[in-house]
């Protein structure tokens, strides 16, 4: 209804090829990016940053990992809770091994470590598909939490069995530690996940992109016209990994300061991160962040609603909320198995040809 | 056609005394035949005659027990099919075997995989796409579009695969498959299911094909009346083995083609 | 003003206008085409450099001033810069219609004694090669595709690359020749010879010059401040005048971008694509993109619906006042904006129409109902009346003053009266030389002292408004005394969305009858909703649902004819549906979609007369190509019912 | 080499050495290894006659366990008040049961029927969704406290030598198998049994046996939901009624790896061997490493299992084809 896109004629390649070739989108962009630095900071609480915008960050930050392995290259992962653990204890033992380390430095590497990681848990898909990957990959979970949980050594041999992390600074802001002001942390994480997203955007719709699609629509086929289905998938899952792992990473540092391990990434976790994809869109970037606004937002909601409104314990509108998110996935799966972003999709498009029906 | 008596050329593939079974099922047995650098090639014969499965043997997917391939005069060893794909061999699939979650344009993008400059889209290249991966992709895109416009489909550019008729889908795979450049080209079934006109199209690319890339064409194909238009040679299978291999007008003429066709029992 | 008058003056033919331009602004975009995906832009200097070399190599090919090129294809940059081409060594561009058979265009060619043709792509040289056997004028042919070209005998053919290699070698000989060349070209120059595709009879070549085609086009484009800014899409044929008026001659006078569509399937998403400022259609296209929009908000969800026809009836109130800049109230004006933003803004977006600054409509006369529509949601259509004769343009609407049925006053030094048979004389600067090698048709369309007779029927009114009621050679009396213009008649009938095309017949007999071809996807989908299934056209147009259908859209006709006292006797009494859609091919409509009365009225003939008699059914043959066998299966009962009863339609009998 | 004798060879001798606790610790692996493959039977089941990997199985064991407990305390649904009569053990069970065959139906109806021809990872993730509708459901209904359940089965031990006896494993071992031997007999025997056989194979071939489609996933569902049951009642009685029985599901995923999703015999041989390798693992081994590897060790033996044989110990081999 909005858009008038007669007359936005492309004369560059560059320009047919850009990730935004409609102007009102660009515009929209331009909107929601005026909304997230500018409006958000201006009005938010320390409990809407804390509670909600950094996880929600976070979360999508992981979402996104998660989608470039499941959404876009087919492998289904269950084990996203467990390389979340792997950047947390990486980023732990990076900035405690070396207090000197650059703070986005330790971030960084704890993806690439964690990106290590998942390349391991990955070679079993040279030989095995579907739900036998589904079932390595749980593999992954349960080891690594244990792996953690176990070993001292990845706890620096404290005795709680907690990691703890030490502040630290960017640009002379401090962003991680008791001290780090919650907006700052959120303008952290909000430029940092923006960054990373860009690359995940830049990945998904070039070459590397269409390899990962491919191998998912049609394995046989892509590696008929030339793909190498092994690497392909190693490099799916490495990429997701890395993006998982430093999501991993700011949620310790960023997000919960302190956790013990195997209870902040644990099973659950996974299949959170899949509820996101689920929900947000499978084979969508906007659909991890909506995803995840949604993940984080809706409990929220629920638990204020039953609780707060209608009196519910606190126990039973647990239990509600379990069947919610069962039943929301069901439905999703049924109505509409690209999520929201695949609803958004179809609403844009109807806009864009709005009043006529097709 | 492209072929004429006087200068014979060489053969791009030779196919010797291939046997290929799957336990105890024999598909293919001691067959041998050659495809002549820019004929356009027919292997033909009734169902289950282990047509498709040759196809698949040529491109890698099988490997048979007994026999060899000589592809432009090398013995192939056990070879992957992406290596086929990347000496050259492309295809296109009985049933579409398109990318259905992508565009037509990305579809055919796809063909060009084994094309682009390894170190341009390489991950971290990628990542930040401006730059290097944007000109390689530029780059091709161009290539790609050239294909857009020989096989028609402008139209159809950015629809999602999954949306298009039957017809169209066949004419984005032989885009994916001409992406590659490849020196030979096989086609299993390129007209199974379409229409009148739109066979009369398909058999206008694939000539078309044939005439301005030069590209050596081997095709499976159930409609008489196209294989013996558009073929310069055909190969006849039956039941695994070789039955006839000459002109189409020879074959046509073959006592055993014409049992096996009517069914007469051997 | 002045500057312009001078620069039109010493750049009196088109290369020096070309020329002019590339001069003046050579980085700014002359052509667009869209091609591998993405509209490759072409500027001034570019196009200048490549019409010098085609031109140098034609030159090499021998071709002489005076000589005559055939110009035949789609609308590519490549075509539209070879007339150029061929006219900088003043040789004579002939465009023909792409569409047309080999047969068709051997009468041209072999007329207009055509010395080598310019082809798009591999269809076009066959047809051309085909009779160079039959036209031995014919000494090369030039392509533009190479698709499928390669084995071919290149003996006396070359790609438009190969030829311009040819003038590079010329130019690199002798670099000034191009700029002499040029220069030799005068305004008074014989710039084009159009074919007329005619309603009526054969083809008349119509020999028009450089300095009428400019400054037919310099006073349009004042009169709608049309400026070089301006986008337009160039579709028609090359071998319209109406395409050749606005997308050659406007195109070089004013120096706006011309966007070629990347191929013809593709025409309607180009045309969203580039959203034209500027744009140019006969009355079919129009009344189809009308009829479209109609369907497919027929087919749209209720709210949608109730929205459209809130906001459409407020248009029909405010909006032409609002786009007229006449007073419309406060509220009115809020209700209007709002409708634009939702409803009238989005449709124009969706057919492309969203920046347009003016649109044309042209070559023959539209309905009032189709035109008001565009004029409501706000998109500036006016009528112009173009006749290949005057250049393409002789009246035009004024923007403050457009009356749905007239045509405009005559333009600025134009002038019109009409003759005591009625039909309308005018004299423009655009006036054509006269038609080739047909000196008797000449003389009697063109007089002495220059005044053109335009062959139509009609009217001026008190204000200078010309009306054109139909072509007179079609208009007759009904009953002895009634005046009858069939057009009128038919294009009120194809008001209705369901209607295609209507032939309206009586010319002396005792009433009117009407031939309806009802729209294909407006019918069918009326049929669906219903739930009933058809097979094919023939099946949907004779079913009885559909008959009902078109009788009341023909009662709700005589009800507004009975209004008016000159039409009240030309209401139509009796109608039938024809099984098939008119075509362009069986020669039944021209190129451009206009109604070729004579040949449809032969065809038609058994028809029209049991139209006329008291039948109530006729068996016709279900294609009319006499040339086809006739076999029993091939023969279509047609029902013919009276306008007025439904009981006594005869289906019984 | 300190660490290879520690790691190699200590926990060999160990076992030699002490044969008889050896044959203990084997056997109460045996036992866990008959629960395993309960559960895995019941993913086989459903794999096998409609595709569904139905990850939702565990959750069906805890929800009929819930059920039973609920029933034979007299527990008033919703609320946690005990003021129905109480059941005795058989009633109860077939209630139970009566429950579980309509939740088949249901699932059918809700869940399978709308998905039907979907991707089998889609079907998939829909049965994760439906896992935590039923947990959700089953705490709701019947309170998520830890529940004690006591069908009758005998409990003790005794002494064979120097090794100890379970008394409860014998009897679960006994359920187990017979509950085998009747599945197999069903699906070998009966027509109903041989149309869900053919209905994995292929749909259309099911249909012309003249079973419904939505019938045989209603039988089949309804056939695991009674093995959910029987192992529920196992587990339950065991360590009690609570949410961690729906984890077992999880321990069963790599028995089916190691015994192929398809084959009955697999779930059942492979449950033995995760069952006896985890408790040896974690016995001999598991002190090495701070114990508790039981988590995972059967998952590290299903995948370095799965590199060499990726269809399992009994699944049909895969063949491509293009």
């Amino acid at each position: 209804m909005l858009y008038r896109e007669s007359g936005q004629f492309k004369t560059s390649y560059s320009a047919d090829q850009a990730i935004f070739p409609i102007r009102q989108d660009n515009w929209a962009m331009v909107v929601f990016l005026l909304v997230a630095f500018i409006a958000v900071p201006y009005f938010g609480t320390e409990y809407f940053f804390q509670a909600i915008m950094i996880p929600v960050l976070i979360f999508a930050l992981a979402a996104t990992g998660l989608n470039i392995l499941t959404g876009y290259c087919g492998q289904l992962s269950l084990g996203t809770g467990g390389f979340m653990a792997v950047g947390a204890v990486a980023c732990y033992k990076l900035t405690t091994g070396f207090p000197e380390m650059n703070f986005v430095l330790v971030l960084l590497l704890s993806g690439i470590i964690t990106a290590g990681v998942g390349l391991l848990f990955g070679i079993p898909s040279l030989r095995i598909k579907g739900f036998y990957l589904a079932v390595a990959t749980l593999a992954a979970q349960f080891f690594l939490s244990w792996l953690f949980n176990k070993v001292a050594w990845f706890q620096n041999y404290t005795p709680s069995g907690t990691i703890t992390m030490p502040p630290r600074e960017v640009f002379g802001i401090a962003v991680t530690g008791a001290n780090a002001d919650a907006m700052d942390r959120y303008l952290f994480c909000l430029v940092f996940v923006l960054i990373l997203a860009m690359a995940a955007k830049n990945l998904v719709r070039g070459p590397i992109g269409r390899s990962w699609m491919a191998i998912r629509d049609m394995d046989i086929a892509a590696e008929l016209i030339g793909f190498r289905p092994f690497q392909t998938k190693l490099m799916a899952f490495s990429v997701s990994s890395f993006y998982v792992g430093v999501a991993g990473a700011m949620a310790l540092s960023l997000w919960l300061g302190s956790v013990e391990t195997a209870e902040a990434f644990d099973i659950n976790v996974s299949f959170q991160v899949l509820f996101i994809i689920i929900i947000g869109g499978l084979g969508s970037m906007m659909g991890s962040f909506v995803g995840a606004a949604f993940i984080i937002l809706m409990p929220i909601v629920l638990t204020n609603v039953m609780v707060g409104a209608l009196g519910m314990q606190a126990v039973t509108a647990k239990h509600f909320e379990f069947m919610f998110f069962g039943g929301l996935i069901i439905f999703f799966l049924i109505v509409e198995p690209h999520g929201i972003a695949r609803l958004w999709q179809i609403a844009k498009e109807k806009l864009r040809i709005w009043p006529f029906p097709h | 056609m492209a072929l004429s008596e006087q200068s014979i050329p060489e053969a791009i593939l030779s196919v010797e005394n291939i046997t290929l079974s799957f336990g105890a099922v024999r598909a293919i047995r001691d067959v041998s035949f050659d495809i002549k650098k820019g004929e356009i090639r027919a292997i033909i014969g009734p169902n289950g005659a282990g047509k498709t499965s040759m196809l698949n043997v040529i491109n890698g997917f099988y490997h048979p027990q007994q026999g060899q391939i000589l592809f432009r005069g090398m013995v192939r060893k056990r070879m992957r099919p992406h290596e086929a794909a990347g000496g050259g061999i492309a295809r296109t699939f009985q049933n579409v075997a398109l990318f259905k979650g992508m565009s037509t344009l990305d579809n055919i993008m796809t063909g060009r995989n084994l094309k682009m400059n390894k170190w341009n889209v390489s991950l971290l290249a990628a990542m930040f796409y401006y730059g290097p991966t944007q000109k390689e992709e530029i780059l091709h895109r161009q290539f790609v579009e050239k294909i857009i416009s020989f096989l028609e489909i402008e139209a159809i550019r950015k629809t999602p695969v999954g949306r298009l008729p039957y017809g169209l889908q066949k004419r984005v795979e032989l885009g994916r498959a001409l992406a590659a450049e490849p020196d030979l080209l096989l086609l299993d079934e390129p007209m199974a299911g379409m229409n009148l006109e739109e066979k009369e199209d398909m058999c206008r690319f694939i000539l078309d094909v044939n005439a301005e890339f030069g590209t050596t064409i081997a095709l499976i194909e159930h409609d008489m009346g196209v294989v013996m238009d558009l073929s310069d040679r055909v190969v006849v299978l039956d039941h695994g083995e070789k039955i006839a291999d000459g002109t189409p007008a020879e074959v046509k003429a073959n006592q055993n083609v014409i049992d096996a066709y009517l069914g007469v029992a051997h | 003003m002045n500057d312009v008058a001078n620069s039109l003056n010493k750049n009196d033919t088109f290369p020096k206008l070309l020329l002019h331009h590339a001069k003046v602004n050579p980085t700014s975009a002359a052509y667009r085409q869209k091609h591998l995906g993405i509209w490759q832009t072409l500027t001034w200097a570019e196009a200048a450099a490549r019409v010098e070399l085609m031109a140098l190599g034609l030159h090499s090919l021998g071709l002489k001033p005076n000589d005559k090129v055939a110009i035949v294809g789609q609308n590519t940059t490549s075509l539209y810069l070879s007339f150029s081409a061929v006219q900088a060594i003043g040789a004579i561009p002939v465009p023909l219609y792409p569409d047309s058979s080999a047969t068709e265009m051997s009468d041209i060619l072999k007329e207009a004694e055509i010395k080598g043709a310019i082809c798009q792509d591999q269809e076009q040289v066959d047809k051309i090669e085909s009779l160079t056997s039959e036209v031995k004028s014919i000494e090369f042919i030039v392509y533009e595709e190479l698709r499928g070209m390669r084995q071919y005998d290149h003996k006396h053919l070359q790609s438009i690359e190969t030829l311009s290699q040819i003038g590079k070698d010329f130019k690199s000989k002798d670099p000034k020749s191009f700029a002499s060349l040029v220069d030799q070209g005068k305004g008074s120059d014989l710039a084009i010879i159009i074919y007329t595709p005619g309603t009526t009879g054969t083809p008349k070549g119509v020999m028009l010059s450089h300095d009428g085609l400019q400054k037919s086009a310099r006073l349009a484009a004042d009169q709608d401040n049309i400026s070089s800014k301006e986008n337009i899409l160039a579709y028609l044929p090359l071998a319209w005048i109406g395409d050749h008026f606005v997308s050659y001659a406007q195109h070089y006078v004013i120096g706006f971008t011309v966007n070629c569509p990347e191929s013809p399937d593709t025409l309607f998403s180009d045309l969203k694509d580039i959203g034209p400022n500027y744009f140019m259609a006969p009355p079919r296209i129009f009344e189809r993109l009308v009829t479209q929009t109609k369907n497919r908000i027929e087919n749209a969800s209720g709210i949608i619906n109730s929205l459209y026809h809130y906001f459409m009836t407020l248009a029909d109130r405010v909006g032409a006042k609002i786009l007229e800049g006449q007073s419309v109230g406060l509220t009115d004006r809020f209700s209007y904006a709002l409708g634009n933003l939702i409803i009238f803004g989005p449709i124009k977006n969706n057919l492309g129409f969203n920046h347009i600054k003016v649109a044309y409509t042209g070559g023959a006369p539209i309905s009032d109902e189709v035109f008001s529509f565009y004029r409501k949601i706000g998109v500036n259509l006016k009528q112009i009346y173009t006749q290949t004769e005057s250049s393409g343009y002789a009246f035009l609407q004024s923007n403050d003053s457009v009356l749905e049925n007239s045509v405009g006053p005559a333009g600025p030094g134009v002038e019109v009266k009409i003759d005591n048979k009625g039909e309308i004389i005018y004299r423009s600067p655009g006036n054509f030389l006269g038609y080739y090698k047909n000196e008797n048709a000449t003389k009697k369309t063109l007089d002495k002292d220059g005044w053109i007779r335009s062959g139509d029927f009609g009217t001026i009114n008190g204000a200078g408004h010309v009306r054109v009621i139909d072509r007179l050679i079609d208009t007759g009396k009904i009953a002895s005394s009634l005046q009858f213009a069939p057009q009128n008649i038919e294009n009120k009938l194809k008001d209705s969305p369901f209607i295609q095309d209507a032939i309206a017949t009586g010319s002396g007999k005792d009433f009117v009858a009407a031939i309806i071809v009802v729209d294909a996807e407006a019918t069918g989908n009326y049929l669906e909703k219903a739930g009933i299934g058809f097979s094919g056209y023939t099946e949907l147009s004779q079913h009885e649902m559909v008959f009902d259908l078109i009788q009341n859209n023909i009662k709700t006709l005589n009800e507004e004819l009975a209004k008016t006292q000159d039409l009240a006797g030309l209401q139509i009494k009796r109608f039938t549906i024809l099984h098939k859609q008119l075509d362009p091919i069986d020669g039944e409509l021209t190129q451009t979609g206009k109604l070729r009365r004579n040949q449809v009225s032969k065809r038609l003939k058994k028809l029209i007369e049991a139209l006329h008699s008291n039948k109530n059914s006729i068996e016709l043959p279900s294609t009319q190509d006499p040339g086809q066998s006739r076999t029993k299966s091939s023969m279509v009962l047609l029902k013919i019912r009276n306008a007025r009863h439904t009981e006594d339609n005869g289906l019984g009998n | 080499m300190e660490f290879l004798n520690l790691v190699l060879v200590a926990p060999i001798v160990d076992m030699i050495e002490y044969p008889s606790f050896f044959i203990e610790v084997v056997f109460g692996g045996l036992m866990s290894g008959v629960m395993y493959s309960l559960v895995a039977l019941g993913f086989v089941l459903i794999f096998k006659a409609s595709g569904v990997f139905n990850f939702s199985q565990g959750v069906f064991a805890l929800f009929a366990a819930l059920t039973l407990v609920g029933l034979m305390t007299g527990t008033v649904p919703f609320t946690l008040n005990k003021s129905l009569p109480e059941l005795p053990a058989w009633v109860a069970i077939i209630l139970t049961f009566i429950v579980m065959i309509g939740l088949a139906i249901a699932v059918e109806r809700i869940v399978l029927r709308p998905l039907v021809n979907q991707d089998h990872i889609i079907m998939f993730m829909s049965t994760i969704g439906l896992a935590f509708v039923l947990e959700g459901l089953g705490d709701t209904i019947w309170g998520s406290e830890v529940k004690a359940l006591d069908v009758g089965i005998p409990t003790g031990n005794f002494l064979i030598g120097e090794i100890q006896i379970q008394i409860f494993d014998l009897w679960a071992a006994g359920i187990a198998a017979f509950l085998v031997v009747v599945l197999a007999v069903f699906f070998q025997y009966t027509r109903t049994g041989r149309a869900l056989r053919a209905v994995a194979d292929d749909h259309q071939a099911a249909l012309s046996v003249g079973i419904p489609l939505k019938n045989i996933w209603i039988i089949v569902w309804s056939v695991a939901g009674l093995v959910a049951l029987v192992a529920g009642i196992m587990w339950g009685s065991k360590s009690g009624v609570q949410f961690s029985l729906s984890l077992i599901a999880l321990k069963a995923l790599p028995v089916l790896i190691l015994g192929g999703f398809t084959s009955v015999p697999g779930a059942i041989v492979g449950g033995l061997i995760i069952g006896v390798g985890e408790k040896v693992a974690e016995v001999y081994w598991g002190p090495l490493v701070d114990g508790a590897i039981e988590n995972w060790f059967a998952y590290v033996l299903a995948l370095v299992f799965l590199l060499f044989r990726p269809q399992g110990l009994f699944g049909d081999k895969i063949i491509e084809r293009v």
